[in-house]
């Protein structure tokens, strides 16, 4: 296969998919099983994407990485998909049956002939936030990206080389694979069409000054909930205060943390109310006594969504307070207080919280990446979406890169754009 | 001039909220509230509000006109612009609210609480278009004389004590009112502005 | 495909086991590797400081290449890992789990770290010994045409995307026109950037250009009678006139869209009342015909509309889900009409505004242009003083919203997952598939509430099992399991599985639009091409021989040895997709193309003669036989674990990567499903002397999370008869077990084993040991 | 800005310059030439219509109040127009901008303006005095010409509301800090070598014009701030908005009466703490004679004569 793109004719029959999450993976998988060469760029070292940090799904609070399983198990079946982490494109040239796209491959540190032994984890002193939970602890920086990691191999951050320990981990891995001296590299890709799955980032709390989220550890995002309540998270699934490890019974989620705003994103980020009512779900299931409130505008639970919505709402304990709260101030013990208007009875309250999470919205990854210039158009929010919908440019997006999607929905896109692919390979064969 | 309200005396008249969209600066924006409550949630004084902004844009949509007009939200607003920022659909509520105010006073509505508003701000505009500028002690004397002789006296005497400890630092002058040099020129443009205002 | 010898057992298998990742430090290699030669008498066996090696895979493969070897069992790794490094050229690779199951989660050194290890390299040995290489079952004439059926804008879209992809397409229309509902619309939510404007529904231009499409053959007036076959050679019979003809084609989208929902039903909201109640559809036909909006009842200009929302959905006494669409047309309606007069006003009546996505700015462009939202639940529509009664939720007060010149009820969407106009055929069967396996409403899990106690909450009551939507088959499948495409509990042809949209339980056949999931055209039209896509693939998967998802590429399929057939019937009960019918005798015949390859069958199989050639009931007994039980004084007890291959052994391989320790008296056997477990397995292991046996997999009933549907749910079925087998050999109950593992379970499953050791530790041993 | 490079703008200092806020009108005319920035005042200045010049007088009335000081400051050429007042920032800003955006308006202003010989383009950019230090001179430059840090002095940094709330009106976004959590008074206090105290009611309201006009309805918004200054242990409450240093310093007293509190926080400006950071005169320059309640520490550190 013309993974490097040398022994390419003018129609690449290759597809091309950009975004390593459950989009991506969706679409190269759809497309490799109809017959066509895929390779799937990723930029992390891990495929999985923002699902695989998610604890579990709504409505059926079953976890992502049970379906994940089943797509790692059809990728290592599957010899037609190529998959390459730690790479991103930097530009792409071209047209349908003749792109040229240039990638830039980050340095792992960890070449292929990792076991996964666990020998440099060992070996290094350096620690680094741990980008899986969000920086919510800290992990060795010769990590595997998690339990689940697909492929199933080390990384090493560029931390552990600038302290210096690059030698070390090199003479600790008794299988060769620690290569301190990589550099980032750039190398070219000819395809035939490109599949744009470049997913989505967690809306940064920061701008929300209202919501005191750099005052309060105890103020996190419903991202970092996710990570908080899952077992391999920073506390083993334990919903706690992050401020002093006390359970966390009295919680707070706040919806529309950044979306349906115009001063931040303007647009339904469409999960958050259902992942709102999930994480309310979460804290249920670990305490008998705790009490969630969920301030909302409009619960946004579409289709069959809504018996989930119904059945959190069956709760006595959860409540649901409709109303954008005004700010978080933090109290003198430390505890964060919500001040807002309930417009159901127009009380003004105050009320401390243990923990409070902010749903903030999903914000196109295309508003800080790279974002082709041929074939695909960006929106005001930042959303990816093909030029033109009648001809097959033989560039496409899909899953959150092209709108604020839920899984279902983004497979579903992920499985319309692999046919559109698939269309353009074969028309231009 | 503003235009009258459609049918007064109607609890309930669904073209009110029309003619809160075409007659109050800033009105056609409060078409975009989406009700999260946010301004009401975030006003500084809105405890002394019946309402609150929101639920009074709500009672303007469901054509609550005498309710709204004899609201004494508009006056409890402080101008400190907080619903306005943080409002996510951009509805200017200080302005909505400040003009709801003059149009509550010119169609002859007393909203609760607002006649001191009035009051205060037909002095302040008495000292701005006389002189050019806010005479801060002539502002709060003309103020206190509006509600009468006995009114004046005590709230005199209550801030005394500030006028005083003001005059002993210099920052409230005795003698006559600062004023701009053209006070002709600049009455003649506010003469004007009024005249063009009032053809609509 | 290339013709290949008749497959054969391996023979002459090489045992290959590593020393790395810690292996080498935890187990004897070389005693393992002689295990193999005394035991078996394996002629090949090597120890390699790393298999996974440039130097490992090479020697493995010189080996194979040389003919040295014709199978290879790779004593390392999970399987879950290095998959790509151990393949060679379809030789049967089996891999024995010394890392995660042995040197990461065991004590290096010790007696039972190496009896685990041997057991572990015993079951490898004697499952590639019996792992025969499957052939791919080709369906002999397989089309490449697409049955879509349903000629609205999903279905015209489908056979368009269809024939793109090159594949030609019969397209079923039922009525005498193409196009469906959007006929009727005027104009569309807007879909792309910058997502403010009513736009064209491009219907006309759709119709026109499937009809130019020559690879499309358009059947109006045309039904389907039935449906029999498989993937890759469906035989649907058609009716057009009353003259029946027969089309064979490879996968079929079914794209039968919705109904409105049934608006005489909603007396409380005035319909019917008055010319001027009208529904949401029957105002998009009046916006449609263009010019000033009047009212039906007296020619009146109309200054004062209300929509009334959610009229029907979310509602437990009608629809008890949210059609998702009604917000944004009633926006695109109110828009439409205030823009047409400006002084026009329009008021919307809502409970949840719901305009998710970039939809939000649409609802931005209806309120700028004047329309009015208001929040509360309609109760009661006045046709005498047009009056919608509603309590303002954001006033807390009774709003008279009266005087309107015209009331629009927004009913929601009816999936026609049945035919309205088709008689209801076998009434009990259909209400048995109809009726959806699962309940949504059931309660969420709450700590320290238990089902039944005072305390905790109330699921709110599911009133609508009892509510599928009226009609017959629209397929009329002629499978064993009845006509019908299986719906969720909700009346939608939908799948359960969040991540896999478009796993039907009927395998070739894929729901597409309204019929699948209440959705708006954008949405359909892309449904409409994922379907697409996922039917190709099945027209593809016949002709190669291989299972669809989610065993991709699977060549193995379930073959019954009918000499040994009861008739029993289970199989064809069991299977999940409807892959296996019975001939007029009550044997089965497997439609292999159906298949997912999951192996409940197997497992429904009394007589154990339902096998595939790489998995089947003798090759796992012959495994658990293989294992050394040490004898009842040596306080070694055994336990057997068959876990699902899918989660449990997952969950199990990560606790190993966690290096968490679990018991070493616990042998397991991944297997495809827990649907796939026959009991004789269990016996077996007890009459060996297996001192306790678990079976473990994930979550059944609601929210189930088998990727074969019901697997677990079957197992425990099964399981709950397994008393009489204990009681015939006098043991205890407790001996054999079920656990629920997800596969994010690593840090519990351990807990689960030692608790499961534990007990088994605090019984008797097995009396059967060295029977 | 680079080190030594100066820039001239036009000055408006507000109806409070003459009397209530003389203190940062004078503080800022010491301090910002230090700083580079030369002022020239608008001639003739008027009154900026504050919150409620136009329910007084009416919208254009209001509008053309601002229009008739920006076409006064026209006649100084192009150069920015800034000024200390949040309240006639607010408004003229605001005005600028309506006035820029709105042709109908600015064709009104227009024709009012020329009942007074005036016109005005609607070409000028308005500012405030904090947003120029913060984007223009930098904190950088303002820690340079410190020569008398305020080693010592712990400060309340109390924004308020509309120095920081400018672009209410025209929708353009905020350019120089934050809305709800500014920083930048933060930054000016450390630039003076005092210390920051946290503060969380920094952008609370103190009840702006209704304090004014009816103490009563307000007063327990300003007990609030000083609640928070004390319990932060503040030696005094920098702001740089004159009705909010005229507010929390005048009412004291009668929320003392009112809630049995015993305060008496020394209220300045910005401005006020950098004259005498910048070692300028502690009177002349500072104008620290001119708070009601003085500040003993600031006093001390505070240069006389020279």
């Amino acid at each position: 296969m013309p993974v490097d793109g040398k022994e390419a004719g003018p129609a690449s029959q290759t597809i091309l998919v950009v975004g390593g999450g459950i989009a991506g993976i969706s679409a190269a998988l759809e497309a490799a099983e109809t017959g066509h060469d895929v390779v799937l760029l990723e930029k992390g070292p891990s495929l999985g994407g923002r699902v695989s940090k998610l604890n579990r799904y709504f409505p059926k609070l079953c976890h992502p990485t049970c379906g994940l399983e089943i797509n790692y198990q059809r990728i290592r079946k599957n010899p037609r998909l190529k998959v390459l982490t730690m790479c991103e494109p930097t530009n792409v040239a071209g047209s349908r049956g003749a792109f040229t796209v240039t990638v830039k491959r980050h340095p792992r540190f960890v070449n292929e002939k990792c076991t996964s032994c666990g020998d440099c984890a060992a070996a290094t002193e350096t620690m680094v936030p741990n980008p899986f939970n969000y920086g919510l602890d800290k992990v060795k920086a010769a990590y595997l990206p998690n339990e689940h990691a697909m492929p199933m191999r080390y990384v090493i951050a560029p931390e552990a080389i600038a302290e210096g320990e690059g030698d070390k981990l090199k003479a600790a891995c008794k299988y060769g694979a620690v290569e301190p001296e990589q550099q980032e590299e750039t190398f070219d890709l000819n395809v035939g069409a490109i599949i744009w799955a470049t997913g989505w980032q967690p809306y940064d709390p920061n701008n929300l000054d209202v919501y005191s989220y750099s005052h309060s550890p105890d103020i996190i995002t419903n991202v970092e909930m996710e990570r908080l309540a899952a077992h391999d998270g920073p506390t083993q699934g334990k919903i706690v205060r992050p401020s002093n490890g006390e359970p966390a019974k009295k919680v707070a989620l706040i919806q529309c943390a950044g979306s349906r705003d115009n001063n931040h994103l303007a647009y339904c980020s469409r999960i958050c109310c259902l992942g709102s009512l999930k994480h309310a779900a979460y804290v249920r299931e670990q305490y008998a006594d705790a009490e969630v409130d969920i301030y909302y505008i409009d619960i946004r639970a579409h289709d069959k969504l809504e018996s989930f919505y119904q059945k959190v709402k069956a709760d006595p304990q959860v409540r649901f307070v409709k109303s954008k709260p005004g700010h978080i101030r933090v109290g003198e013990d430390g505890r964060p207080f919500i001040h807002g208007e309930r417009t159901i009875d127009r009380e003004v309250y105050d009320e401390p919280y243990d923990l409070i999470v902010l749903a903030t919205g999903m914000q196109p990854s295309a508003v800080a990446g790279y974002t082709p210039q041929v074939g695909l158009v960006k929106d005001d929010y930042g959303f990816v979406v093909p030029k033109e919908l009648e001809d097959n440019e033989g560039i496409f997006s899909c899953g959150v890169a092209a709108g604020p999607l839920d899984v279902s929905l983004s497979v579903q896109s992920a499985t319309a754009a692999a046919l559109k692919a698939v269309q353009a390979v074969r028309q231009s064969a | 001039m503003t235009a009258p309200l459609p049918n007064p005396g109607k609890k309930y008249d669904l073209d009110f909220a029309r003619w809160v969209y075409d007659n109050v600066n800033g009105g056609d924006k409060m078409a975009l509230c989406m009700q999260c409550g946010v301004c009401s949630g975030s006003c500084p004084i809105g405890t002394n509000m019946d309402h609150g902004p929101r639920k009074l844009f709500m009672m303007i949509r469901a054509g609550m006109q005498e309710a709204v007009m004899t609201s004494n939200t508009p006056a409890n607003c402080t101008s400190c612009y907080r619903c306005v920022v943080r409002c996510p659909r951009s509805v200017p509520v200080t302005y909505i609210l400040q003009d709801l105010l003059a149009k509550q006073a010119e169609l002859g509505y007393r909203a609760k609480d607002s006649n001191e508003n009035i009051a205060f701000a037909k002095s302040f505009w008495w000292s701005a278009r006389a002189f050019g500028r806010t005479d801060e002690r002539l502002v709060t004397a003309k103020y206190y004389w509006s509600f009468g002789p006995a009114e004046f006296w005590k709230r005199s005497m209550e801030n005394l004590k500030i006028a005083l400890g003001f005059i002993k630092k210099g920052r409230m002058h005795i003698g006559m009112p600062h004023s701009v040099k053209d006070k002709k020129g600049l009455k003649a443009i506010l003469d004007k502005a009024r005249e063009i205002e009032s053809r609509g | 495909m290339t013709e290949t010898a008749t497959p054969t057992k391996p023979k002459k298998p090489g045992v290959y086991v590593c020393k790395g990742c810690g292996i080498g430090e935890a187990v004897d290699a070389d005693a393992l590797a002689n295990v193999a030669k005394s035991e078996f008498r394996i002629q090949t066996t090597a120890t390699q400081d790393a298999c996974c090696s440039d130097e490992g895979v090479a020697a493995i493969k010189a080996d194979v290449d040389a003919g040295t070897v014709d199978g290879v069992v790779v004593a390392a790794c999970s399987h879950r890992v290095m998959a790509d490094r151990f393949r060679f050229n379809g030789t049967p690779v089996v891999r024995a789990n010394l890392r995660e199951h042995v040197a990461w989660s065991q004590p290096p050194g010790e007696e039972d770290t190496e009896m685990l290890a041997a057991d572990q390299v015993r079951m490898a040995i004697t499952q590639v010994q019996l792992t025969l290489p499957p052939l791919p079952s080709q369906v002999q004439e397989y089309s490449r045409t697409l049955l879509v059926l349903g000629g609205g804008i999903t279905g015209m879209t489908a056979a368009r995307e269809a024939v793109k992809a090159g594949h030609p397409v019969i397209l079923v229309e039922k009525t005498d026109q193409l196009g469906g509902w959007a006929n009727k619309w005027a104009g569309r939510m807007p879909y792309r950037p910058p997502y403010r404007d009513v736009q064209d529904s491009g219907i006309a231009k759709l119709v026109e250009a499937v009809k130019a499409d020559k690879d499309i053959d358009v059947k109006l007036d045309t039904r389907v009678v039935k449906t029999a076959g498989q993937p890759g050679a469906f035989t649907v019979t058609l009716s057009h006139g009353g003259q029946e003809s027969v089309v064979n084609v490879g996968a079929v989208v079914v794209a039968t869209g919705f109904r409105p929902y049934d608006a005489t039903k909603l007396g409380h909201l005035g319909y019917g009342a008055s010319p001027d109640i009208v529904t949401g559809v029957e105002l998009e036909a009046m916006l449609k015909a263009g010019g000033e909006l009047k009212r039906k009842s007296d020619g009146k200009p109309v200054k004062h509309i209300a929509f009334v929302q959610c009229a029907g959905s979310r509602d437990p006494d009608h629809l008890p889900y949210c059609s998702s669409v009604c917000c944004g047309v009633s926006i695109k309606q109110a828009l439409q009409i205030t823009k047409a007069d400006a002084k026009a006003s329009a008021y919307i009546v809502y409970e949840e505004l719901r305009t998710p996505g970039t939809a939000e700015e649409f609802y931005r462009q209806a309120q700028e242009a004047g329309v009015i939202f208001m929040k509360g639940k309609a109760t009661k529509v006045d046709a005498g003083a047009m009056q919608v009664s509603y309590t303002d939720e954001l006033l807390g007060t009774e709003v008279p919203l009266a005087g309107l010149d015209m009331i629009v009820l927004a009913t929601g969407m009816v999936p026609n997952s049945t035919d309205p106009d088709v008689p209801v055929v076998e009434p009990e069967k259909s209400e048995a598939q109809l009726k959806g396996d699962i309940n949504p409403f059931s309660a969420i899990p709450v700590a320290g509430y238990k089902p039944g106690g005072a305390e905790g909450p109330t699921p709110p009551a599911m009133p609508h099992l009892d509510r599928i939507p009226e009609g017959g088959p629209i397929l009329n499948l002629q499978y064993r399991q009845g006509p019908h495409i299986p719906v969720l509990a909700d009346g939608f042809s939908d799948s359960h599985y969040i991540c896999f949209p478009y796993e039907t339980r009927r395998t070739g056949i894929y729901t597409a639009g309204p019929v699948r999931r209440p959705m708006d055209m954008a949405e359909s039209a892309e449904d409409a091409a994922g379907a697409v896509m996922k039917a190709i693939q099945a027209i593809q998967g016949s002709k190669m021989g291989v299972s669809l998802h989610p065993r991709v590429g699977d060549l193995s399929f379930p073959k019954v040895g009918h000499e040994k057939c009861t008739k029993c019937r289970r199989c064809t009960v069991e299977c999940p997709f409807g892959a296996i019918d019975e001939d007029e005798t009550g044997r089965p015949i497997i439609n292999p193309a159906r298949c997912r390859r999951c192996g409940t069958c197997m497992g429904a199989c009394p007589v154990q003669t339902i096998t595939f050639d790489n998995y089947n009931p003798q090759m796992v007994n012959a495994m658990i036989e293989a294992n050394e039980i040490p004898d009842e004084f040596s306080e070694k007890p055994r336990i057997l674990v068959l876990a699902c291959e899918n989660d449990a052994y997952p969950a199990l391989d990560m606790a190993g990567i966690n290096r968490e320790k679990w018991s070493p008296y616990v042998r397991t056997i991944p297997v495809r499903c827990l649907g796939s477990v026959t009991l004789q397995w269990v016996s077996t292991a007890l009459q060996k002397g297996y001192d306790g046996i678990m079976l473990m997999g994930c979550k059944s009933g609601d929210d189930y999370q088998c990727h074969f549907v019901k697997g677990s749910a079957i197992a425990k079925e099964r399981m709950s008869k397994v008393g009489e087998t204990l009681k015939s050999l006098a043991l205890e109950k407790e001996r054999v077990t079920m656990a629920e593992v997800s596969i994010a379970d690593s840090h519990r499953v351990p807990k689960v084993l030692n608790e499961f050791a534990e007990l088994i530790g605090g019984l008797d041993p097995n009396p059967m040991k060295g029977f | 800005m680079s080190d030594n490079k100066k820039v001239r703008m036009t000055y408006y200092p507000g109806c409070s310059s003459q009397g209530s806020a003389r203190h940062l009108d004078e503080s800022l005319r010491a301090v910002l030439p230090e700083m580079g920035v030369e002022i020239d005042d608008i001639a003739d200045w008027n009154c900026c219509g504050a919150s409620v010049g136009h329910i007084g007088g009416g919208q254009l009335p209001n509008l053309s109040l601002t229009g008739r000081n920006l076409a006064k400051a026209r006649e100084r050429g192009t150069q920015d127009v800034i000024t200390g007042c949040a309240a006639c920032y607010l408004n003229t800003h605001g005005g600028n901008e309506k006035i820029k955006a709105d042709v109908k308006k600015k064709a009104q202003v227009n024709e009012a303006l020329a009942a007074g010989d005036l016109k005005y383009d609607g070409d000028l950019k308005v500012r405030h005095v904090c947003e120029v230090l913060v984007n223009d001179v930098g904190v950088d430059k303002i820690k340079d010409r410190v020569k008398n840090p305020l080693t010592g002095l712990k400060v309340a940094g109390y924004v308020g509301c509309q120095t920081v709330r400018p672009f209410a009106q025209t929708q353009a976004g905020g350019e120089y800090d934050s809305y709800d959590d500014p920083n930048f008074l933060d930054d000016f206090t450390e630039a003076c070598g005092a210390t920051a105290v946290p503060f969380q009611n920094k952008t609370s309201c103190c009840g702006g014009s209704v304090a004014v006009m009816s103490p009563d309805r307000t007063l327990h918004l300003i007990k609030n701030i000083l609640e928070e200054a004390k319990e932060a242990g503040a030696d005094v409450i920098s702001t740089p908005c004159p009705l909010c240093q005229t507010n929390v310093e005048m009412y004291q007293d009668q929320i003392n009466a009112k809630y049995g509190t015993d305060y008496k926080i020394p209220v300045v400006f910005y401005s006020q703490l950098m004259a005498v950071a910048f070692g300028m005169d502690g009177d002349k320059d500072a104008a620290l004679q001119r708070n009601t309640n003085a500040s003993d520490k600031l006093d001390k550190l505070a240069k006389r004569g020279g």
